[in-house]
């Protein structure tokens, strides 16, 4: 067998290990290698039950409109059209994914009621005897129109006077506990700012980023004899989806079954409820198998992003390159609903200042609302976006105080027994560590001081 | 919905289906994701998979390329060998098992660098249609479109002399990426500048287009950095940049001196 | 024209499992009567390989060889409740429940050897192979099949165990930010070199260098994978990638793989991964979240690198041709 | 135009079908003759996961109305493995650690038979051409290279025994002068 390793370098931490393993650590081949080369993996969408039927959406050509009227008579005429599903066929059509950990209010219709708050919002969903009929009634579905101004940057529509995006929320922001934002608050940085030999503040930003698995969400619904829905699915959440639906159905949970698990990438694009209770609900009004299955255009486009965020951060430092207060402002843009973001906001939070220890931080995390995709979650959620700013910020100060990047980043590391912005207690730190080596891979040279620094303690600093 | 999909078995049952409306499909690279996604406007698809029109004859210095030649016979073809840099940059190796010269005549930019060279190769079009056969010059087909009920049948081009040929595509990827600009071009060269020169563009206007400016400019002259440099901001005038999802109309503008330059004159 | 060439590092941390906790997960595992244990999930493989990690898991903790083991997972009637994969939480939570899961497991069958062998359950060892054995004594032992039998068959006892992970939830104090949000934090370091087209704005990334802290590697060609891929992922993302290329305008949003941007088999760096490895606490045999974090590093190692490189600051993802570009007119002065 | 019947060698056995008008050779494969292995990514051909061999030569099967391939020779992942056996290109791709979620391993695999019966012994540039139009989304596409160069060492008889690392550590001033 021949494989590629990259190597584990056991010495840091040495004293902390055991490795008195047989099958931990060791190379075991992966359980499914064998069904992917011979195409035997069974994917959701390899499930083929007779009488399988199909849905396409009918989705919002307008970023923000009211909806004067939906005109159905020409998409029910296409022959192999079974049944057109608006909002008024979802038990429930009001939710958000994650009131199961509590969190409020309702802000999603599953169909669109009386106005659209983002392009290709989900109106209504035909359900065909064949692809192609489906998409061609969901081509003929006739949607009237009320222009509404939208709102696209994270910070006009915090702005007075902008369009209000979801009357749920009431305001263009999720609303923690009462606040306009999460905030962390530690130690004193405008005192910091005050003290500090330099002031830095600088502003970044990114684009919603798509997570794109080569397969797309989607599922296959089977009514089952005792009156059950099988559902297949890539969700990555079997359970989380199941609830979800179940809740949108106003059905019991146990009427669901949900067969998943293997799933061709999800990186987070495939948490979000959004093609089963349809499906289910279709499968339910028909009593037949029903396909949801996203095209690639909805994956790329309809299918919520990585969030746009937008970052400002503003550094109190010393001459010696000690950073002694971090102010953050962050805007994560949310787009029309909130489904995770909220999450993955407090998230963001929780990551500042970085893996730093800086004894003044003052952080304020804005969930935004837009007349944008709703966006969720991806790989390195609240984080990814934040750690792009924060090690720019880094570079750029050492650069400003003519200083070794890597070893401004080892006079700041944080260590075991610091105490974070989020007044939690490290342990288990190695950044220290992974700095020293990347610095010894790429032959950067750091005084003896900085190499016999650790994590595990402070001595040297 | 597709209602019927035909395989005629000549040009002259090709243009009887396209007279009554029957869309030409070459190797359905832009038909079949319309068809896929319900996007398509006609209810009738023509292939050209079996019409005999996919053959290349390369006599006396002259080409003849079926219309239906899948891209990868013309990368394949020994006496087309100057052309296979280019091909190499369109597509991927699978898409252009499909993808058909006549295609790429119609294919919407910043796609279609075939077309480009066919350009800057001045070549003539065959066209079949409802009243009879036609040559036209690939220019006018690129600028005007043909005729409804029209379709192309074969593209004739007489090959580049040796050293005359020049390619060069930018493309945010290094493979299988669309066009930033395409620079496609025939010059000649005597005692160091130029003679004679027909330069084509992709990438950079919605159709690909001649760069008569820099042509101008480049007669006569050498073909030094300096001189090409001067050329592809003359070049502008010949264009008609676009944003897409690739680059926007700034970028383009701003960097077609930097790969004419390049197309000439290497890195 | 000139190939300007730079460096730039980034370091990072990432905290395994949902954010504030609250997030579950459990596994069930049993022996069929001839000593296959099948662990039974609800948990989802979207590539990153929980079936085999939580196969290594089970083996190590039983005390049996890897082939002794099933995994069951995704029909959520059959398989008991787990959160998701998502959060970097798979490994971490999954491997944590079957771990507990097997070392009950573990239990029943060291009784049942015990009743069989007529010694002490303490005075038991297994070896890995498949045998349950006297320690110290080569004589005094039995296999797993034979043992899964008797259990069955004639000592009326099921070999099974169950297992859940749970860290509690917290909540956060609104007015300070006061919480827990992690489990454990894995790290990471990034050198990035690039060299910037001064004339085209365009960046090649040429090389990575990535050390990941990630706890310990349960299966070091899987855990390559998941930081290779990860890596190739920040790249891209720092690159090419993004839904709406002018942002916030939404047009031209890319509707294929074709306009959607990525980098392509001709287009990847060499790549170079270390890993360290110092064993979370809470973790399955000390394994930490990876899954996550490494595609983070990669995005601001190229923006410092591409500084380094020719002197545009790149404060708008992604690094687009067009902005190295605007920044290159502008420190040349004719912007 | 109604169905019609329409007729291809698949894997080397003939097989009939009912088509519709312009359906795509994938749907045929994956819903008339239960071949899953190609799989729908895009139906636009923009991500190779339904890449099969027409004629020997590899394509995106949902670009191709099926009509227009009747009584072609079509090869998908399924005719590979013989008698359950993997060959070269199969097994090094588990060997070499070159799938993860699996999703785009069968058009990788299939575009690694065609390059394979062309060419025994490819460069890298031409593996990264010959899967150019393959999106992988997990694996950053350099172990699904080693893999196909490994599968073609395989195929030529040569030994595939020793473990690779990943590229050694070197200094960096070696590797990128500035």
């Amino acid at each position: 067998m021949t494989y590629r390793l990259a190597p584990i370098d056991k010495s840091p931490f040495a004293a902390e290990r055991e490795d008195d393993f047989t099958v931990i650590g060791s190379v075991v081949q992966r359980s499914d290698a064998r069904g992917h080369v011979t195409g035997r993996t069974e994917f959701f969408e390899d499930v083929a039950p007779p009488g399988l039927l199909h849905l396409k959406m009918h989705r919002s050509a307008r970023h923000h409109a009211r909806i004067r009227g939906v005109d159905l008579t020409e998409a029910l005429a296409v022959p192999g059209v079974v049944r057109i599903l608006t909002h008024a066929d979802i038990p429930n059509n009001l939710y958000t994914p994650l009131k199961l950990i509590g969190v409020e209010p309702d802000d999603e219709p599953i169909l669109a009621v009386d106005k659209v708050r983002y392009l290709g919002e989900p109106i209504c969903a035909v359900v065909a005897e064949s692809e192609a009929a489906a998409l061609e009634g969901a081509a003929r579905v006739r949607v009237d129109y009320e222009d509404l101004p939208a709102v696209f940057d994270v910070e006009e529509a915090l702005a007075e006077g902008a369009p209000l995006v979801n009357e749920y929320h009431g305001r263009n922001f999720f609303t923690y506990e009462g606040h306009h934002c999460r905030r962390i608050r530690f130690g004193d940085v405008e005192k910091a700012f005050g003290q500090a030999d330099h002031v830095f503040e600088w502003r970044y930003e990114s684009a919603p980023i798509e997570q794109a698995p080569t397969e797309t969400t989607g599922c296959v619904v089977i009514p089952q004899a005792d009156g059950r829905l099988r559902i297949h699915s890539d969700t990555q959440a079997c359970f989380f989806t199941l609830d979800n639906t179940a809740l949108i159905l106003g059905v019991p949970f146990n009427k669901l079954r949900i067969v998943g698990g293997t799933v061709g990438g999800g990186f987070g694009g495939k948490v979000d409820v959004i093609v089963e209770p349809v499906a289910c609900v279709a499968a339910m009004m028909t009593d037949r198998p029903v396909k949801f299955v996203y095209n690639r255009y909805e994956e790329m486009q309809v299918s919520s992003p990585r969030a746009a965020e937008r970052i400002y951060i503003k550094d109190a430092v010393m001459n010696d390159g000690r950073i002694i207060g971090r102010k953050v402002t962050l805007y994560v843009d949310s787009g029309a609903y909130a489904r995770h973001t909220p999450y993955g906001t407090t998230k963001a939070a929780a990551h500042m200042p970085g893996p730093y220890s800086i004894p003044n931080v003052w952080a304020d995390c804005h969930c935004v609302f837009t007349n944008r995709t709703p966006s969720s979650a991806m790989r390195g959620f609240g984080v990814t976006i934040g750690d792009f700013a924060l090690e720019s910020q880094m570079d750029r100060v050492a650069r400003a105080l003519s200083m070794d990047p890597l070893q401004l980043r080892l006079l700041n590391a944080y260590r075991d027994g610091d105490l974070k912005a989020h007044r939690k207690v490290a342990e288990g730190t190695a950044l220290v560590e992974v700095v020293q080596k990347a610095a010894e891979m790429v032959g950067h040279e750091l005084p003896e001081a900085y190499r016999r620094m650790s994590s595990t303690t402070r001595e040297g600093l | 919905m597709i209602q019927a999909v035909h395989l005629p078995e000549s040009a002259e049952a090709v243009a009887v289906h396209s007279a009554r409306g029957g869309w030409i499909m070459g190797g359905g690279t832009v038909v079949m994701p319309l068809v896929n996604s319900g996007a398509a406007t006609r209810s009738e698809l023509v292939s050209l998979r079996r019409a005999g029109l996919a053959g290349i004859e390369v006599r006396d210095g002259v080409a003849r390329i079926g219309a239906a030649a899948p891209l990868s016979s013309v990368e394949e073809h020994p006496e087309l060998a100057f052309l296979r840099p280019a091909l190499r940059t369109i597509a991927s190796p699978t898409i252009r098992n499909l993808a058909t010269v006549g295609g790429n005549l119609f294919v919407e930019q910043p796609y279609g660098d075939l077309a480009v060279c066919l350009l800057a190769l001045d070549a003539t079009c065959e066209i079949a249609g409802p009243a009879g056969r036609r040559d036209v010059p690939v220019a006018e087909v690129l600028a005007s479109g043909i005729a409804e009920g029209e379709f192309v049948t074969a593209v004739v081009t007489a090959l580049p002399e040796p050293g005359t040929w020049y390619y060069h595509k930018a493309m945010r990827r290094k493979l299988n990426s669309a066009s930033i600009v395409t620079v496609a071009s025939v010059t000649r060269t005597a005692d160091g500048v130029v003679t004679s020169t027909r330069i084509a563009l992709g990438g950079v206007a919605p159709r690909p287009v001649r760069a008569v400016s820099a042509e101008r400019l480049l007669r006569d002259r050498p073909l030094s950095p300096e001189v090409l440099t001067e050329a592809g901001e003359a070049a502008r005038a010949d264009t008609a940049p676009f944003d897409d999802a690739y680059a926007s109309a700034w970028y383009r503008a701003r960097v077609l001196p930097v790969h004419l330059r390049r197309a000439f004159a290497g890195r | 024209m000139a190939k300007l060439r730079g460096r730039g590092y980034a370091s990072v941390n990432y905290p395994t499992g949902m954010n504030l906790g609250g997030d579950p997960s459990q596994a069930l595992i049993h022996s069929t009567t001839t000593g296959t244990f099948v662990i039974t999930l609800s948990s989802v493989d979207l590539g990153q390989g929980i079936k085999t990690i939580a196969a290594q898991c089970a083996a190590e903790t039983l005390g049996l060889p890897i082939e002794n083991v099933l995994v069951d997972t995704a029909d959520t009637d059959t398989g008991p409740h787990c959160m998701g994969t998502f959060a970097s939480r798979g490994t971490h939570r999954v491997g944590n429940a079957v771990i507990m899961a097997a070392a009950e497991a573990r239990g029943v069958m060291l009784e049942v050897a015990a009743e069989e062998l007529e010694v002490d359950a303490a005075d038991l060892e297994t070896d890995g192979t498949g045998l349950i054995k006297l320690k110290g004594s080569d004589e005094k032992s039995i296999h797993i099949t034979d043992l899964a039998l008797a259990a069955h068959f004639k000592h009326g006892r099921t070999i099974s165990g169950r297992g859940i992970f749970l860290k509690e939830p917290s909540t956060p104090v609104p007015e300070t930010g006061e919480m827990d949000p992690d489990s454990c934090q894995a790290h990471a370091c990034t050198a990035a070199f690039v060299e910037v087209d001064d004339e085209t704005g365009v960046v090649e990334v040429l090389e990575l260098y990535n050390v990941y802290e990630i706890g310990r590697a349960l299966n070091p060609a899987m855990a390559t994978q998941q930081v290779e891929g990860g890596a190739w992922m920040g790249l891209s993302h720092a690159l090419f990638e993004t839904t709406e290329p002018y942002y916030p305008r939404r047009d031209h949003g890319p509707r294929d793989f074709a306009e959607y941007l990525m980098p392509g088999p001709a287009d990847i760096p060499v790549q170079h991964s270390l890993f360290l490895e110092r064993p979370a606490g809470n973790g399955p045999y000390g394994a930490k979240g990876i899954g996550e974090m490494t595609a983070n590093a990669p995005i601001p190692a190229i923006a410092n690198a591409v500084f380094d490189a020719c002197g545009v600051r790149l404060t708008a993802m992604p690094f687009t041709p067009e902005r190295v570009l605007r920044g290159l007119d502008a420190l040349r002065g004719n912007a | 135009m109604p169905s019609q019947i329409v007729s291809l060698v698949v894997n080397g056995e003939p097989r009939e079908f009912i088509a519709r008008p312009g359906v795509t050779l994938l749907a045929v494969l994956r819903e008339a003759l239960g071949l899953t292995a190609a799989k729908r990514g895009c139906a636009q051909g923009s991500c190779g996961t339904c890449t099969v061999l027409v004629d020997d030569r590899p394509a995106p099967a949902c670009l191709i109305a099926v009509e227009t391939v009747a009584d072609c020779s079509v090869r998908t992942l399924e005719g590979v493995a013989v008698g359950g056996n993997l060959d070269e290109v199969q097994s090094s791709f588990v060997d070499n650690f070159a799938t993860q979620c699996g999703f785009c391993t069968a058009g990788m695999i299939m575009v690694a038979e065609a390059l394979l019966d062309r060419d025994p012994d490819p460069s890298e540039e031409d593996v990264a051409e010959a899967i150019s139009g393959n999106v992988c989304r997990c694996t950053g596409y350099r172990p699904i290279m080693i893999a196909i160069l490994d599968a073609a060492r395989r195929r030529r008889g040569e030994s595939v025994e020793g473990i690779e690392g990943t590229a050694p550590a070197r200094p960096a001033e070696e590797a990128v002068s500035r």
